[in-house]
């Protein structure tokens, strides 16, 4: 091995520390030499080792009776009966989205994919969660439609149907959008393929797409915080090939129906070097590879750049010694590159030839599991204190209730999403019982009478004035959007996307953001099998809002027993479960009309909010409503709206009468409060409604009646004339919601 | 009936067609490797939708070119049933087994909608379970359905009453406005001059189960049921 | 031998693709831009020293896969 | 003037499209044709006779819009 001297420049390019330096040299014995010096700076990054976050993300519960694999392998899985799991997961590609955005949200769909297969399950859905700055910014634009068709361009190609997500707009996202995918996989549950390296002698075998120069270094970019320089520096950019990942996929599935296989990993983040010591270091084993037969795209590569780089499609897998015959030829059917690269050894160490000769030499565990360790310090910023104070007598309450209506459903955060949701295609593979643009989305189970419904949730803005309040909502939120469809929430994934970890405010925030996870999860009894943490999500020291994005899995007994939001028939009769109460603070209301992102987010109860969803769910499964739909960003009146617009065949009025009890007008139509939800139900079914909710100890109103061509909502009997209520023709309100986004794009 | 689904590298659609010939409505389904051979004893061959060869250069264009091309030709050109749909529509248009080429959508996006499409040639071996002039709503899945030929071709086809879906509205008209990709006449399916090559880009196999809320698209692979002589109460009907 | 091929859209058919890019052009104000043409541009390594095989491959391989001369015509240089 | 311009990917960039098209040409009997390419080929009318002033703005229209620079380079000729 050649000798290296190591520097102080050396080092920090390689974003290790000076204790980090010390540790590697303890560990090794010597000096490390440039291999791997590249491969602990891989691993040991924030991205593979989670370091700043490991400690307190063991806080959050992940065991229950479904659980059959929770955080730690390629994705989570629940058990959802008839002998399946549901088997996912959400990540972030947030970093390389800015850098080149159709590309960045294209491999980014290409990872989870692989995350989600490599167990051995078939992906069936796919979600995002997107966050980009005001859409008045031209590179904003430039972003949106770029992440957009980079996602519709891989999942579309695979033929995973991308079946929900969501999108919020706020400046703070300007400089660092995010991008946050979540898949979804079907898998037998005695037929689930773990990431390790069992069976000494085995052969390493690498399949996939060839090695070539991209992304070297991609998970210590991951790692960083952006300024001005780094977007300059422009690292060379991953390109993803969806054809390939298809043959990937579809000869993965084919090995793993056999059982030759004893172990699979893709190669994600940190490349050949995660894959290799990550199998190795959960089996206790060690491997062993020959760089010389790694499948190369560029002549010259040397054993740092073939160990370093995140080139795409590409998968390690440990086979049954002697079966490798069987295997290649899968893969050659496929038309993959295929090569056995190495055995598992017992040494514990990953050991790296070229041509026969040692250019690297590290215990696996110390790179996969013996990464540096924080417990970074953590306090409130200065200014939490003025964010939360609202006053609310400073602000006047609503005159024209009509045009706030009106401007909140042209917020692009709150408008329809059809622009984002028709470039995906959202059918493939025929189970989309509920497409995009209903609470939640609805897949039915083939070969059972069972069907998923899936959700991705976070209000970023309630995270930052109150971290753990905002991320209980989030979990809430997520089960809410499952409950109006009449699913029981049975599994969470998450992408906890925060600010620079050094700074002891983002410390802050997470810490408490992993509390509010926390106790919401234990409330609704719902585990937490998998997930992801992106942390340095700051740009010229200004970091985002605290981002922790949910996925929930929730379970529908029977297919037929579901819901989606808009109203259904003339004549149904208005309900509202729930309690309003005066919650404006953080509010997209106080947002978008006066200018403000302040106060304290809404209140939630969490037992309130478990007996309004399980009323809902068993409403729903007893066939008893027309519709389901929560009320979230733009509280009660935004609802209303989307209920009336946003159904598939065509819209509907609805004449709504309200009383204010003490409450602004403004908190009463706009406020939004949590753990509500609005049904509309048959006439001839609305005293049983009403008996199904007060013996769940959930307040249920009767609060108007679906028909017309107008949505009227008034307030304590007033008229147009008072100037406060709502009189919009469906037309008008549904025009306003539905080209919000694509006015705002028009723009170029 | 005995249906070969073709699986071409990169067909995402195939195991949805084999699903609704197989387990909705009873038949029998070979899914065939595109670089096999036609086995004997088809009844019909589904060239399913997709991204073959990840639709790189052209759509169609490489998939054309796969060893069981050939036989699919073969079986055509003996008369008997080729339903190409969506990226099979294209892969027939690419393999000269229909007239015409697809253009990038005019939006030039991906396009995943509700459609309609008016029936205009309810006699043909994939329709005659439809009225003709009936509008069926289906859904769409592509960024290249943007349907051209030259203009003797077009004359052709349409003195032929090849043309046997057309987007439209809910109603029935043949609109600009309901044509959603720019295709030349509001094009949605055209058949061969033998009458037993269908190509077709909206995707009946996405709309027809009641589970899915529509069963519109059903009434195409019925028609086939019924060309091939058996009726609905014949054919093993599993209610889904 | 190198071949420079381009394949570009046969004079009188529709490009969707240059009108969008004509039209971006427009608004980004690029007004006196037009008549925006879109084609492929593929560059192929050929193993062949005789330049009439090399020159009669290219041309087989343009008819055969890299243009649909139905909407396309092609032109190429061998170097 | 009109404007011709090739854009490419940036060397050592997958080329997913090229790659494919390479596979079909040898499984089409081209085994000696390799290292495909593929890039985009447009070209543009630039209503303006000032030469240096066309120029740049075609260098421009490439910049902002005609080619990815992250992943991408061009050249163009005016003629
Ligand atoms: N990025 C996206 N991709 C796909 N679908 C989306 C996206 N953003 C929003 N949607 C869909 O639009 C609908 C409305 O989204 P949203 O307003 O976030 O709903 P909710 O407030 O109930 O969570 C949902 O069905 C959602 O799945
Ligand atoms: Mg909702």
């Amino acid at each position: 091995m050649k000798s290296l001297v190591i520097t102080q420049a050396l080092l920090e390019q390689h974003k290790l520390s000076e204790d980090e330096y010390k540790k590697i040299l303890e560990i090794l014995g010597r000096e490390p030499n440039w291999t791997e010096l590249g491969m602990f700076s891989a691993m040991w990054s924030e991205h593979c080792s989670y370091k700043s976050s490991r400690i307190h993300l063991k806080k959050l519960p992940t065991t229950g009776p479904r659980v059959v694999q929770g955080p730690g392998e390629n994705a989570g899985a629940v058990d959802i009966g008839d002998g399946l799991c549901a088997v996912f997961k959400m990540e972030s590609h947030n970093h390389p989205s800015f850098i080149e955005p159709y590309q960045g949200a294209a491999t980014g769909v290409g990872g989870i994919l692989r995350d989600i297969f490599t167990m051995g399950a078939r992906p069936i859905a796919l979600l995002n969660s997107l966050r980009f700055g005001g859409l008045d910014n031209a590179n904003t634009r430039h972003l949106l439609k770029g992440v957009v068709s980079g996602i519709a361009g891989y999942g579309n190609c695979m033929g995973v149907p991308t079946v929900g997500g969501e999108i919020v707009f706020n400046d703070i996202y300007a400089l660092n959008p995010l991008v946050n995918v979540f898949c979804l996989g079907i898998a037998r549950k005695d037929k689930i393929f773990l990431g390790k390296a069992a069976g000494v002698g085995n052969p390493v075998i690498y399949f996939g797409s060839k090695t070539g120069r991209d992304g070297i270094h991609g998970a210590t970019m991951a790692s960083d915080s952006f300024d001005e320089e780094a977007a300059q520096k422009r690292p060379t950019v991953q390109v993803g090939d969806p054809f390939t990942e298809k043959l990937l996929l579809e000869a993965c599935l084919e090995l793993m129906s056999g059982d030759c296989l004893v172990g699979i990993q893709d190669m994600g983040a940190a490349g050949l070097t995660s894959s290799a010591c990550e199998m190795a270091s959960r089996e206790g084993t060690g491997v062993e590879l020959e760089l010389a037969d790694v499948p190369r795209r560029e002549p010259g590569m040397t054993p740092y750049e073939i160990m370093l780089s995140e080139s795409q499609e590409r998968m390690l897998m440990v086979a049954k010694a002697g079966r490798e015959g069987e295997v290649i030829k899968i893969c050659r059917k496929w038309d993959l590159d295929v090569a056995v690269i190495g055995r598992v050894t017992d040494t514990g160490k990953v050991v790296l030839k070229e041509n026969g000769h040692i250019v690297a030499e590290i215990p696996a565990k110390a790179l996969a599991d013996d990464g540096p360790r924080y417990d970074r310090p953590s306090s409130p910023p200065a200014y939490q204190e003025m964010l939360q104070a609202l006053n609310h007598d400073t602000l006047p309450d609503v005159k024209d209730a009509n045009a706030a209506l009106l401007a909140l459903l042209d917020s692009p955060t709150i408008a329809s999403k059809r622009w984002v949701y028709e470039q995906y295609d959202h059918m493939v593979r025929t189970n989309t019982m509920v497409r995009p643009g209903s609470d939640a989305a609805v897949l039915r189970v083939k070969g059972t009478n069972k069907a998923l419904a899936l959700s991705v949730d976070c209000n970023g803005r309630y995270c930052l004035l109150n971290p753990y309040e905002g991320a209980k909502i989030a979990i809430a939120e997520c089960a809410r959007n499952l409950a109006c469809s009449g699913a029981e929430p049975i599994g969470v994934t998450d992408c906890l996307n925060f600010g620079n970890p050094q700074r002891p405010e983002v410390m802050w925030q997470f810490v408490l953001a992993i509390e509010g996870l926390k106790d919401a999860c234990e409330a609704l009894k719902v585990p937490i099998v998998s997930g992801n943490v992106s942390l340095y999500n700051e740009t010229n020291d200004l970091s985002i809002y605290p981002t922790p994005m949910i996925g929930m899995v929730g379970l529908i007994e029977e297919a037929d027993r579901t819901a989606t939001q808009w109203f259904k028939q003339a004549g149904d009769v208005i309900v509202l479960l729930g309690r309003t109460r005066e919650d404006l603070g953080g509010t997209e209301y106080l947002k978008v009309l006066h200018h403000r992102e302040q106060g304290s987010p809404p209140l939630l109860n969490l037992e309130d909010e478990q007996a309004v969803q399980a009323c809902t769910i068993r409403l729903i499964r007893e066939g008893l409503v027309q519709s389901a739909h929560d009320c979230s960003d733009g509280g009660l009146a935004v609802a209303l709206a989307e209920c009336c617009v946003s159904g598939t065949d065509g819209r509907v009025g609805a004449v709504v009468e309200l009383q204010l009890d003490g409450l602004r007008r403004d908190a009463l139509l706009f406020g939004e409060s949590q753990s509500r939800i609005v049904l509309s139900v048959k006439q001839e079914q609305v005293e049983k409604v009403l008996e199904v909710a007060m013996n769940a100890g959930v307040r249920a109103s009767r609060i108007g009646t679906v028909g017309g061509s107008r949505l009227v909502i008034r307030v304590n009997g007033d008229q147009r004339a008072a100037g406060c209520t709502i009189d919009l023709d469906v037309t008008t309100v549904h025009e306003r919601w539905a080209l919000a986004i694509p006015r705002a794009l028009g723009q170029d | 009936m005995n249906i070969g689904v073709v699986v071409f590298p990169g067909s995402n659609c195939d195991h949805d067609c084999e699903y609704i010939f197989k387990d909705v409505l009873g038949q029998s389904v070979k899914m065939i490797w595109h670089k096999d051979t036609l086995p004997a004893g088809l009844d019909a061959v589904v060239l399913p939708g997709g991204f073959s060869y990840g639709d790189y250069l052209r759509t169609g264009a490489i998939a054309r070119f796969s060893p069981v091309m050939g036989g699919v030709k073969e079986f055509a050109r003996e008369g008997r049933l080729v339903i190409g749909i969506c990226n099979g529509f294209q892969i027939l248009l690419e393999a000269g087994l229909l007239p015409g080429v697809m253009l990038r959508n005019t939006s030039l996006n991906f396009i995943c909608k509700d459609v309609y499409v008016k029936v205009e040639n309810a006699a043909t071996r994939f329709t005659n379970r439809c009225e003709s002039g009936q509008v069926l709503k289906i859904p769409i899945a592509h960024a290249d359905g943007n349907y051209y030929t030259d203009p003797v071709t077009l004359a052709g086809v349409k003195a032929n009453a090849q043309v046997i879906f057309r987007y439209c509205t809910a109603d029935g008209k043949v609109t600009a406005e309901a044509n959603p990709n720019g295709s030349l006449d509001n094009i949605a399916g055209i058949m061969n001059a033998d009458g037993n090559v269908l190509g077709m880009m909206p995707h009946p196999e996405r709309s027809a189960e009641t589970v899915l809320g529509n069963e519109d698209g059903r009434l195409i692979f019925l028609s086939m049921l019924s060309a091939f002589g058996k009726s609905e109460q014949q054919s093993r009907l599993v209610g889904v | 031998m190198k071949a420079k091929i381009h394949v570009t859209l046969k004079q009188g058919i529709l490009d969707p693709q240059g009108k969008a890019i004509e039209h971006a052009l427009d608004s980004l104000g690029f007004q006196n831009a037009g008549n925006v043409r879109v084609g492929k541009y593929m560059e192929v390594d050929v193993n062949e020293t005789d330049r009439a095989k090399a020159d009669a491959q290219v041309k087989q391989m343009c008819e055969k896969l890299l243009a649909n001369t139905v909407i396309e015509e092609y032109r190429y240089e061998l170097g």
